[in-house]
Formats: C-alpha cells, structure tokens, sequence
C-alpha cells in the first residue's frame, strides 16, 4: 500500500511544476519553489518524510502519476470528470480561476465574443476544456507548456491567451507596463492534489494533513505569500 | 604495341608551312603552379591541315601545353592565337575559342547519365542552339563515323572503353571544330580497343583536321604525324618530321627516352 | 519573484553543461557498443544477422526519439518495470545512436575496396586478421567525419531527454525562462551554448581528419 | 494496457488523419524548397564570389551547431520582436526548410566534390557555360552520389516535423498529445502514432529512391562513375 | 611498346616438363558466375620452374583463372592441384597454397595505412609468425633487390606507380612462395614505369620461379616465357612456345588478336 511505502522509503516523489508561476519555478540558485512546493513540503513534514520533487509540465502529470512515478502530483491541478477516471483528487488547497486574457481591445462581454479570436493555451490543462466547451468558436492555439503559451500571446501571435488568475497577476508584477487585463472568467477550478488512483489510505491522510492546515491558516499564509490574498472558502 | 610499318601512307603529305595562316601559334609561353615552372619558353606554330604528336616523360608539362590552348589552364606569359583569336582572360573570346577547339580525354569524360545520343547533342542544342532533330542527324552521321550507330541509345557505362574514346571523339566532331586536342587518348584503354580508336583518328587525319594528339603510340605517330615534338622539363626539346625523329634524334635526353619506350 | 541577473541566466545553464555531456557520452559510449556489437554479428554470421540487424537499425531510424523516450519512460512503467530518467535517456539515446553508428560504420567497412581483401587473402591472412589488421583500420579512417557528424547530432539530441523530466540544457533554459519571462534571453543564451560545444566537436573532427589522413 | 484501450485512440481517427496530412505535407514542402535551395547554397558556396560562400559557410554551420527545437522558437516567438510575424505552419514550414538546407548544401556539395575533375573540363571544352555545366552535366550524377545521404536527411526531417506540435502546428504528434490528453490513453496514442511515424518513413524512403531514380538523376547504369 | 628483339636469353631455356612433380594442375576445371559459364574445361600443367604468359581479350577469363589458383574465386567443377595440394574447401588447405603463392595485381593493392616496410613484413610476422627483426631484415633484403631500399619508410601513396608494383612484388616475395601470379602488373602503368616493373620480373625469371602472367607485353612474354597461352570465352584455344606461339598461331582467332595487339 502506497503510504505504508513512503513511510518505509522515509520519502514521498510529489511532481511540481517548475513553468508555471507562482505555483512554481525556480530561484536564481535554480531550486523549484511556489505555491505547490510550499505545499509538498507541509505534507512532507507532516508525513515525516523526505520530499522529493519531481519537475513536470503540465502535460505529463498525470502521466508521472498515472506510471507510479510519483506518489503525488501538486501542480496546480484542477479536476474534471476524465481526470477523476484515472486518478483520485484529494480536497482543494487553492483558489484558482481559469480565464481569458489579452490587450485592452478588443472587448470581451460574453463567450461569443471570442469567436474568431486566436487564444494560445497550455495543451492538456483545464482552460483547454473550458475554451473547448464555453467558446467552439474560439481558434484555440495549444502549447506545451505555460511559458510557450505566454510567449505567443507577447510576440503577438495570438490575440488572448487562457490561463490561471495566479499565472496573470505574477505576469503583471513582472512587466508593469504590460497592456493586460482579464477578459474572461472561465471557471472557478481550485487546485487539487491528485493521488495514485485507488490508494485510499494515502488520500485520506493527504486530505487530513490538508484540512488540518486549513484549520491553522497554513493553508491562507501560503496564499497570502504566492497569490498575494488569502485562500477563502475551499470546496471539500 | 606500336611499331606500325614505317612506309606509312600519310607521313610527310603536307608541307610543314601550308594554307591560309597558323591554327594555332604559342609564343614565349610560361606557366607556373605556384613555384613550380611547368612551361618554359613554349613556341610553336601549327598551320591549318597540320598533325602534331607530343610525347615526353611523365610530367614533362605536355598536358599542361595543350589545355592552355583551350584555355583549361591559364598561362601566365607569352601569347596563345587560335585561329587567329588570342587568348586573353575575356569570357567571350574563350567561349569562341573553345568553339573551334574539340578535345579528347584520356579519361573520356563522358557524361554518365546521358545517353550516347544526348552526350552528343548536349552542346550543339545548347551551345550553338541547335534545334533537337538537326543535332540528333548530326550526331548520328558522327556516331556512324565512329563506327558505333547502333549504341546511340545506350548509356557510357554500357559501352566498352574504345567505344566510349570514340564516342569522346564524335562528341568533340559534334561541333565542327576548326582544331582537335588529344590527350593520350588511348593510354587508359586495353591493348586491343586501342587499335579502333587510332582507327578513328587516322581517319580523322586523312580528312585534312588540324590534330595536335599527346601520345605515346609511335607507330601512329610515324602514320600521321607531320611534326613530332619532344618536351621534357616544360620545355620543347625536339621537334622534327617524324622520319628523322625517330631514325636521328639530336638530342641525348630524346634518345635515352625513345629506347625506354620502344625498348621494352 | 525575479531574481535573474543575466550572469545568474548564463551560471546555471553552464551548470546544466556538465548533463548535457555526460548524456552525450553515455549514449556515445552505449550507442558504440551496442552497434559494435551489432556489427560483430552481421559480419560473423551474414545469413542469420542480416535482416534482424537491418530491422533494428530499420525501426529506430524511421520512429522520433522523443516517441521513443516517452514509450519507455511511461511505457515500461505501466507494464511494472520502474525506470528512472537517466535510465530512461541512456537507453533511448544510446538506441537511437546504435542505429545510425551501425549503418554507418558497416558503410565504412564495405567501403574499403575489395582489392584489400584480396590482397591479403593471398597473402594467407585470416580472416580475423585481415579484419583487424588490414580493413578495420582503414574503415576507421574513412568513418571519422560520419562519425563526428553523428556525435554533433547526439549532442543535440540529448535535449529530448528533457521530455522525460531531466534537467539538462535545454530544460534548464526552459525553467529559466518560465522563471524570468525572458526567453530569448534564456533560448538565445543556450543556442549560443550549442553551438559552442558542436561547433568545437566539429573542428576537432576536421582536425582529427586532417591528422591521419597519409 | 490491452486492445479495448486503442479503441479510444481509433476513435480519434479524423484528427489523427488530419495530423498524417499536416505531417505529409509540412515534410513534402520542406523538403522540396530544402533541397532546391540546398542545391544553389552548394553552389554559391563552391562558385560564387568570396563574401557568399563565407556567408554560406556561417549559415549552415549555425543551422547544422544548434537543436531545431530552439531555431523553431526562434522563429516562431522570436522574429516578431523584429516585425516578421509568421503563422505556426509558416514558420514550421521555414523552420524545417531553413534546418534542410543547411544540411543539404552540405551534402550536394560533398557530391559535387567528388565529381572528377574531367568533367567539369569536358564540359567547358564543349564550350558549355558555367551554369550550363553545373546543372546539365555536374549535378546530375551528384546527385545521384549523394541520394541515399539525401534520404536519410529527408526521413530525418519527417521525424523532426514532429518538433512542429510545439508551436500548435496540429500536425501527427500534436494531434497524439491530444488524444493523449483528451483520453488519458498515453502510450496506446504514442505507440498508434509511433507506428504510423514508422510507416511513414519506410514509404518516404521508398518514395525517395524511385524519385532519385525517375526525376532526379535518371537511371542510367552507375559503374560509368569514375 | 614491346617487340623485345627476339633472341632473348632466357626463352626455352627450361625444359617443359622440369623437376619433381607439376607445380600447378587443373583438369577440368568449369567455372560458372550465375548463368555465365567463365571457364570451360580448363587442363593446365605447370611444372616446377616454368614461365607462362597467359594472353586473350578482355573477359576472356584470364584473371578469374588465376585467381581460382588461390582460391580468390571458387570452381565449381573439376580439380585444382597446387603444389600437390588439392584445392577444396577445407580452410586450412587454402591458407596453405596461399603461403606458397605469391600474387600481384593489376592496380598494386597495397596497404595504404601500412608504410612500405610494414606491407611487407606483415604477412612474414602473422603468418609465417617471425620475428619482428628478422622480417625486417627479410623485407629490406627484398626491397633492395625491386631496387627501392630508400623507400622504405615511405607510404605508398608517396610513391609512384612503377614503385608502388615493384613494392608489391616484393612484398608477395617476402612470403617465399614457391609460386607468383602476375594479374596484368603493368597495365596500369605509364609506358616509362612498365619498364622498371618488367626488368623486376625478368630477374625473378631468371632466378627460376614459377611464374603465370597475364599480360599482354609480348616483349616480356618472348624473352622469358616458356609458354604462351591464348585464352577467349573461357577456353584455352592455344598454348604453344613463344617463337612458335607468334610466328605460326594455329588458330583464327589467335592470329586476329595477335595482329591487334601487335599490329597499330
Ligand atoms: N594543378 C596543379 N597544381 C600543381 N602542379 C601541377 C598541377 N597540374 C599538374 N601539375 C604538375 O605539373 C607538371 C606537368 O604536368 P602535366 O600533367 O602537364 O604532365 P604530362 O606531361 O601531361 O604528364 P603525364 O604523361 O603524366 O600526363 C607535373 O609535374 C605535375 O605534377
Ligand atoms: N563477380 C563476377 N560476377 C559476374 N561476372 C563476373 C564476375 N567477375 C567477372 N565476371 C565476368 O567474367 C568474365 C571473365 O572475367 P575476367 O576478369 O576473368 O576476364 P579477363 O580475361 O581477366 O578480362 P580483362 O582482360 O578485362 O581483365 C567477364 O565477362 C566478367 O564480366
Ligand atoms: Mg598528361
Ligand atoms: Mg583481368
């Protein structure tokens, strides 16, 4: 069984993103660190056990979970009913909201008016879906990961990208002058940590360790420092 | 080989100085690569109608000598005048030039991926524009010349290496040149193809062509030949009819090499 | 959030150097032992070796390597066996290498004329002999420049092993770049990495050429 | 893993197919442009006056020193900073084209190289000019010296197209990360597509040898290469 | 080139059937590549010490002849005796006629990576298992004798094409054969470089080697060869004396041949 194993190994392989800020990239001494480190690295503590982090990109991580070559992924994923399939979701640890971004102009009221609109997306994630489902018209550019997605939408191949609230605000904090805002919201998808499927004991003592830092105001500290504002209301 | 009967039929047919100006005339020529001189003070005047053999040690410059004329080499003094147009660097004189000019290879130097056919008419159709079915009756009344009509659809590397020299030389007629160059023609053929080739080229001579043939084939030489020249070291030793050549050399170097190639 | 100072960018590509090269030498190294090996079989037994060695040298030649690594990194764990990254890259890239290094090398060796053969064959040679004596040795020179141009290739291909998570040039100048937002900064600094390593191996191919070719 | 699960990757026949036909056609241009500009690249670098053939020289070893993933995002994210703003397929397109000429001016000119030098000389003793010789006489047989070189380069370059899915070319492999994505079916998706890769490749060499031999260098019999 | 003056000392000096046993035998030899029948019913004796000079139109067979003798072609039928062994496909058999035959070929094959003292002494060390020194001194001993001790240290793309056969000469002599195979030594030579590798072979001759040659220098095979033998498609259509192999060749096609390759 999965948790009587880290408990054994004395470590536990959580996959992080390292693309994808501010839930993780690296420093200057090219360490991994964001949100979701901070986050593998309470569970670590609580499990007693060494962390170790995998680098994964949003494509492949539920691949390395899928494969069993990591315990857990924490990278910011959100959870829909394919992912549900192949994996287990513990509860939320983040707030996350996916939507449109682009220039001042043009205009976005509804999903309508991103007909016809090129907007680049990171393959395989949420916003992908959202845009699939919310805006078929929408000519929808995918990337392989967050950074090639952000850099088409600021070399102006395309008109708007999707991505995480999170995801635009560090942009913006970067490049001040940059001509942002959101459009569009497209779903509220708060993060979760995603298990190997069918592995019930670990689940549920990730899912303790995680309310018990919700409980303490872990869980808001770690927003307050990487989002920039407290976590609020989570769904279970 | 060799040694053909010396009452040959042509010899001495021609009077050295003949018709309408020389064919070709070197004066003073020289040329070096790098350091190395490999002609030194060349002269020599070829009239229309005449047939010079060149032989010599290996690398005594006689390759060198004849691709000056068609200006495959540059020499760096003296004058070169072929049919009356002196060689300078002008593009368009060369092209004239090498109009007039048909050489052989040793190495044939046949087109491999064109047929027999196209090998010929590829200069006559793009050279001198030529509309196809002219140059491809033209070619044929060649290839019949040479002996080898039915190999017209055939491609070099199917034909034999005497056939392929002939092919060669009917490629250089396609022209109509004024002057033909051979370059050891037959040296990189097997004893019994060479024969046909020195055929074709007798022929050729009896035709009145101006020829001037690097060769080592003395019994064609003492054929043909109206002038035999011997160099060695860049330079023209001996020049004579062949007759003489080859009973009387005056030259030490000339005998010594004349016995290493008849010797044997 | 940014940190980078472009020094910073430049240390810590440098510091994937070292990956980038030890990947290179083990698939350069794997990758020559593999086709040595394979070689040995095609010329010891022809028959028998011949078409199993063309399949390989077949199938790893007409598939992406970046197909190849994802199968086996993901692959093999699904069907239970456990790789790690560095498994994974040297067995794919040394795969990959073996493939081309066979069909080259076996190239070079049937290009030594077969006068050579001959020659020592009547001289009463073995086979073994005029193998290692004879053939062998100047196969060796005519494969230098393939050779060569093959090692550039793996060089370049080791940035396909950043596919299976590994942190190598190319992923590190990924990383970088996600962390800085600058990535010509980040892209152009690690061309200019490259381009340095092949462009060195390369000379000293040429130079390596020039020094025995007689 | 077991047959039942290739069923979902089947099902995606129509986007796999598109990606085939993006796959083919991106590999067809680029290869096409790639080796008719690699051919004038070889001869610029062999005839053409000083300062092309160094700029040449630069060009391909550049191209042939550094990975094609970075000279596609160089391309793709790079040159509109500098104005030149290309769709994805047209810069894929460039990318693979402008990655095969180097590659193929390299090997035209190995071929050309090995012509004997009798040839060249034949030809302008004919009095044919310069380019005359190089594309009626001097190429061909190059060419055909250098053809099985020339396909593996090709074959390399339909592999390499698979680059192309990270600039949202939806080419095969983008349309594999799809279906691996949509369905979660990894493996079965890359192992159909790593197939249909392999395919493709021994039909582009057999395609390659018969063009060589019916457009390209004709078919005449090789022995005559001296 | 050729017609050597026809007195030459050595020609019937050996009796035909000489020494103890014959050197080489085949009878019945059939040799097939595929469909194509290459050698028909070949009978050859050779006796010890016996010099034969193997003539005939290219494709004619003549090369794969010889080579069958050391077995570089396999026969198919028939039997090949060589120094009274019999040649089958026991590989230890065939390493052994190869120690006792010598064989040079039309273009050298030298070992380009080998200087020229290491062609020569690689066979004497491997095979013949000498020591380094020794072989040495051996492959000095014959490289003075082809008259080129001062190149030793060279490699052979350093030397022309006169040395570099005469390097292989010595070379196939190192090993000590009792037997040499010439495969037409001197058709890729320039007419100079003929001589020095023809002067080479005459003093083997003279010092009694068993030699068979394909070539077609007549002058060669007038002075020193016991017997001249004409091949064409496979067959060995004449085989005869020199004097009376030139002067009265009992067939058609051999007086064809003759008059071609001595007759330009
Ligand atoms: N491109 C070159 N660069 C330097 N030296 C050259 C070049 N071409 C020829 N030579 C040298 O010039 C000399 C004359 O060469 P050439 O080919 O004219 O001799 P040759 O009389 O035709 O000899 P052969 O009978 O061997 O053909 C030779 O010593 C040769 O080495
Ligand atoms: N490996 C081979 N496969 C098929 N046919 C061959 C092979 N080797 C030689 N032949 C053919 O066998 C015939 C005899 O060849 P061989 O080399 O013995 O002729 P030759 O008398 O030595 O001719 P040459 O004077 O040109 O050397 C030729 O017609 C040749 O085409
Ligand atoms: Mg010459
Ligand atoms: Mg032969």
């Amino acid at each position: 069984d999965a948790l009587d194993d880290i408990i054994a190994r004395k470590t536990i392989r959580v996959a992080v993103p390292t693309d994808y800020p501010p839930f993780g990239s690296v420093g200057a001494d090219m360490q991994p660190r964001g949100m979701d480190i901070d986050v593998a690295n309470l569970i670590g503590e609580k499990l007693g056990v060494k962390v170790e982090l995998v680098p994964v990109t949003a494509p492949n991580r539920v691949a390395y979970l899928q494969s069993g070559k990591t315990d857990l992924t924490i990278s910011s994923l959100g959870k829909t009913e394919e992912r549900a399939k192949v994996i287990d979701f513990s509860i939320a640890y983040s707030p996350f909201f996916d939507a449109v971004f682009g220039k001042k102009e043009p205009a976005v009221k509804d999903y309508a008016d991103l007909s016809g609109k090129s907007i680049s997306v990171t393959r395989g994630s949420m916003q992908d879906k959202e845009l699939e489902d919310l805006a078929p018209k929408a000519v929808v550019k995918r990337f392989e990961d967050n950074n090639s997605t952000i850099a088409a939408f600021m070399s102006g191949q395309v008109e708007m990208f999707a991505s995480g609230t999170p995801v635009a605000a560090a942009i913006k904090r970067r490049n001040p002058d940059l001509d942002l805002e959101l459009k569009i919201v497209l779903a509220n998808a708060p993060c979760y940590v995603g298990v190997v499927k069918g592995e019930q004991k670990l689940l549920d003592k990730v899912n303790a360790i995680i309310r018990e830092a919700k409980a303490s105001g872990e869980i808001d500290r770690l927003s307050v420092k990487w989002l920039g504002a407290p976590a609020g209301e989570l769904p279970e | 080989m060799s040694n053909l009967a010396p009452s040959a039929a042509l010899a001495p047919a021609l009077p050295v100085s003949a018709s309408s100006g020389a064919a070709i005339e070197l004066v003073g020529v020289n040329k070096w690569y790098g350091d190395f001189h490999v002609l030194r003070d060349i002269d020599l005047t070829v009239n229309r109608g005449e047939r010079i053999v060149i032989c010599g040690p290996s690398g005594s410059g006689k390759s060198t000598m004849i691709r000056c004329i068609n200006r495959l080499e540059e020499h760096q003094q003296g004058s070169i005048v072929v049919d009356g147009i002196e060689l300078t660097n002008d593009l368009k004189r060369i092209d004239e030039i090498r109009r007039e000019v048909g050489m052989c290879f040793q190495h044939f130097n046949l087109f491999p991926h064109l047929t027999i056919l196209e090998n010929l008419t590829l200069a006559p159709i793009w050279v001198r524009k030529m509309p196809k079915k002219e140059a491809d009756e033209l070619a044929m009344h060649f290839l019949a010349k040479v002996k080898i009509p039915e190999q017209a659809h055939k491609y070099p590397g199917q034909l034999s290496g005497g056939q392929q020299q002939r092919v060669a030389i009917a490629r250089a007629l396609c022209m109509k040149p004024k002057i033909m160059l051979f370059d050891e023609p037959t040296s990189a053929l097997d004893p019994e193809m060479v024969k046909e080739v020195l055929e074709t080229m007798v022929s050729l001579a009896e035709e009145g062509m101006t020829m001037l043939c690097v060769t080592h084939e003395m019994g064609f030489a003492r054929q043909v030949a109206n002038r035999v020249i011997f160099m060695d070291a860049g330079q023209i030793i001996e020049m004579n009819e062949p007759e003489a050549f080859f009973s009387n050399p005056q030259h030490e170097r000339t005998r010594l090499f004349l016995s290493q190639i008849l010797g044997h | 959030m940014n940190d980078f100072t472009t020094w910073d960018v430049f240390r810590n590509l440098l510091a994937a150097v070292p990956w980038t090269i030890y990947l290179s030498l083990i698939a350069f190294a794997g990758g020559a032992a593999v086709s040595l090996l394979l070689l040995c079989l095609r010329f010891a037994f022809p028959r028998a070796a011949g078409t199993p060695v063309r399949l390989y040298v077949q199938l790893f030649q007409g598939t992406p390597l970046l197909m190849q690594l994802f199968l086996v990194y993901f692959g093999l764990a699904l069907m239970g066996v456990q790789t790690t990254p560095l498994f994974a890259a040297s067995l794919c890239l040394s795969v990959y290498s073996s493939a081309y290094l066979t069909e080259t090398w076996y190239g070079c060796v049937l290009a030594v004329p077969k006068g050579q053969w001959e020659a020592s064959s009547s001289l009463g040679l073995k086979h073994w002999q005029q193998m290692l004596l004879i053939v062998l040795p100047q196969a060796l020179r005519l494969s230098v420049p393939p050779t060569v141009g093959l090692m550039v290739q793996i060089v370049k291909n080791t940035s396909l092993a950043s596919i299976v998570g590994f942190v190598e040039l190319t992923r590190a100048s990924q990383i970088i770049a996600n962390a800085t937002f600058e990535p010509f900064l980040a892209y152009g600094a690690v061309a200019f990495i490259y381009f340095v390593i092949c462009f060195s191996i390369s000379l000293c191919g040429r130079h390596l050429e020039k020094r025995i070719r007689i | 893993m077991n047959l039942s699960s290739f069923i979902d990757v089947f099902h995606s026949w129509p986007s796999l197919l598109n990606g085939l036909v993006m796959t083919v056609m991106l590999t067809l241009i680029s290869s096409f442009l790639g080796v008719v500009l690699g051919t004038l690249c070889a001869w610029g670098s062999l005839r053409g006056p000083k300062a092309l053939r160094w700029f040449i020289r630069g060009y391909v070893e550049f191209f042939r020193n550094t990975p094609f993933l970075g000279q596609i995002f160089f391309i793709f994210f790079g040159l509109p900073a500098l104005g030149l703003r290309l769709d994805p397929v047209t810069a894929a397109l460039v990318a693979l084209t402008i990655n095969l000429t180097a590659y193929a001016c390299e090997i035209i000119r190995a071929g050309i190289e090995a012509t004997p030098a009798g040839q060249f000389e034949a030809a302008s003793s004919l009095g044919l000019k310069p380019a005359q010789a190089f594309f009626l006489v001097i190429l061909p047989p190059a060419f055909q010296r250098v053809w099985p070189a020339m396909t593996s380069q090709l074959v390399i370059i339909l592999l390499a197209s698979a680059l192309c899915s990270q600039i949202s070319v939806a080419e095969l492999s983008y349309e594999a990360n799809m279906i691996a994505s949509r369905t979660f079916r990894n493996f079965e998706a890359y192992i159909v597509v790593t197939l249909i890769y392999l395919g493709l490749a021994v039909l582009f060499r057999d395609m390659l040898s018969w063009v060589g031999r019916r457009f390209v260098y004709g078919d005449f019999a090789t022995e005559a290469q001296r």
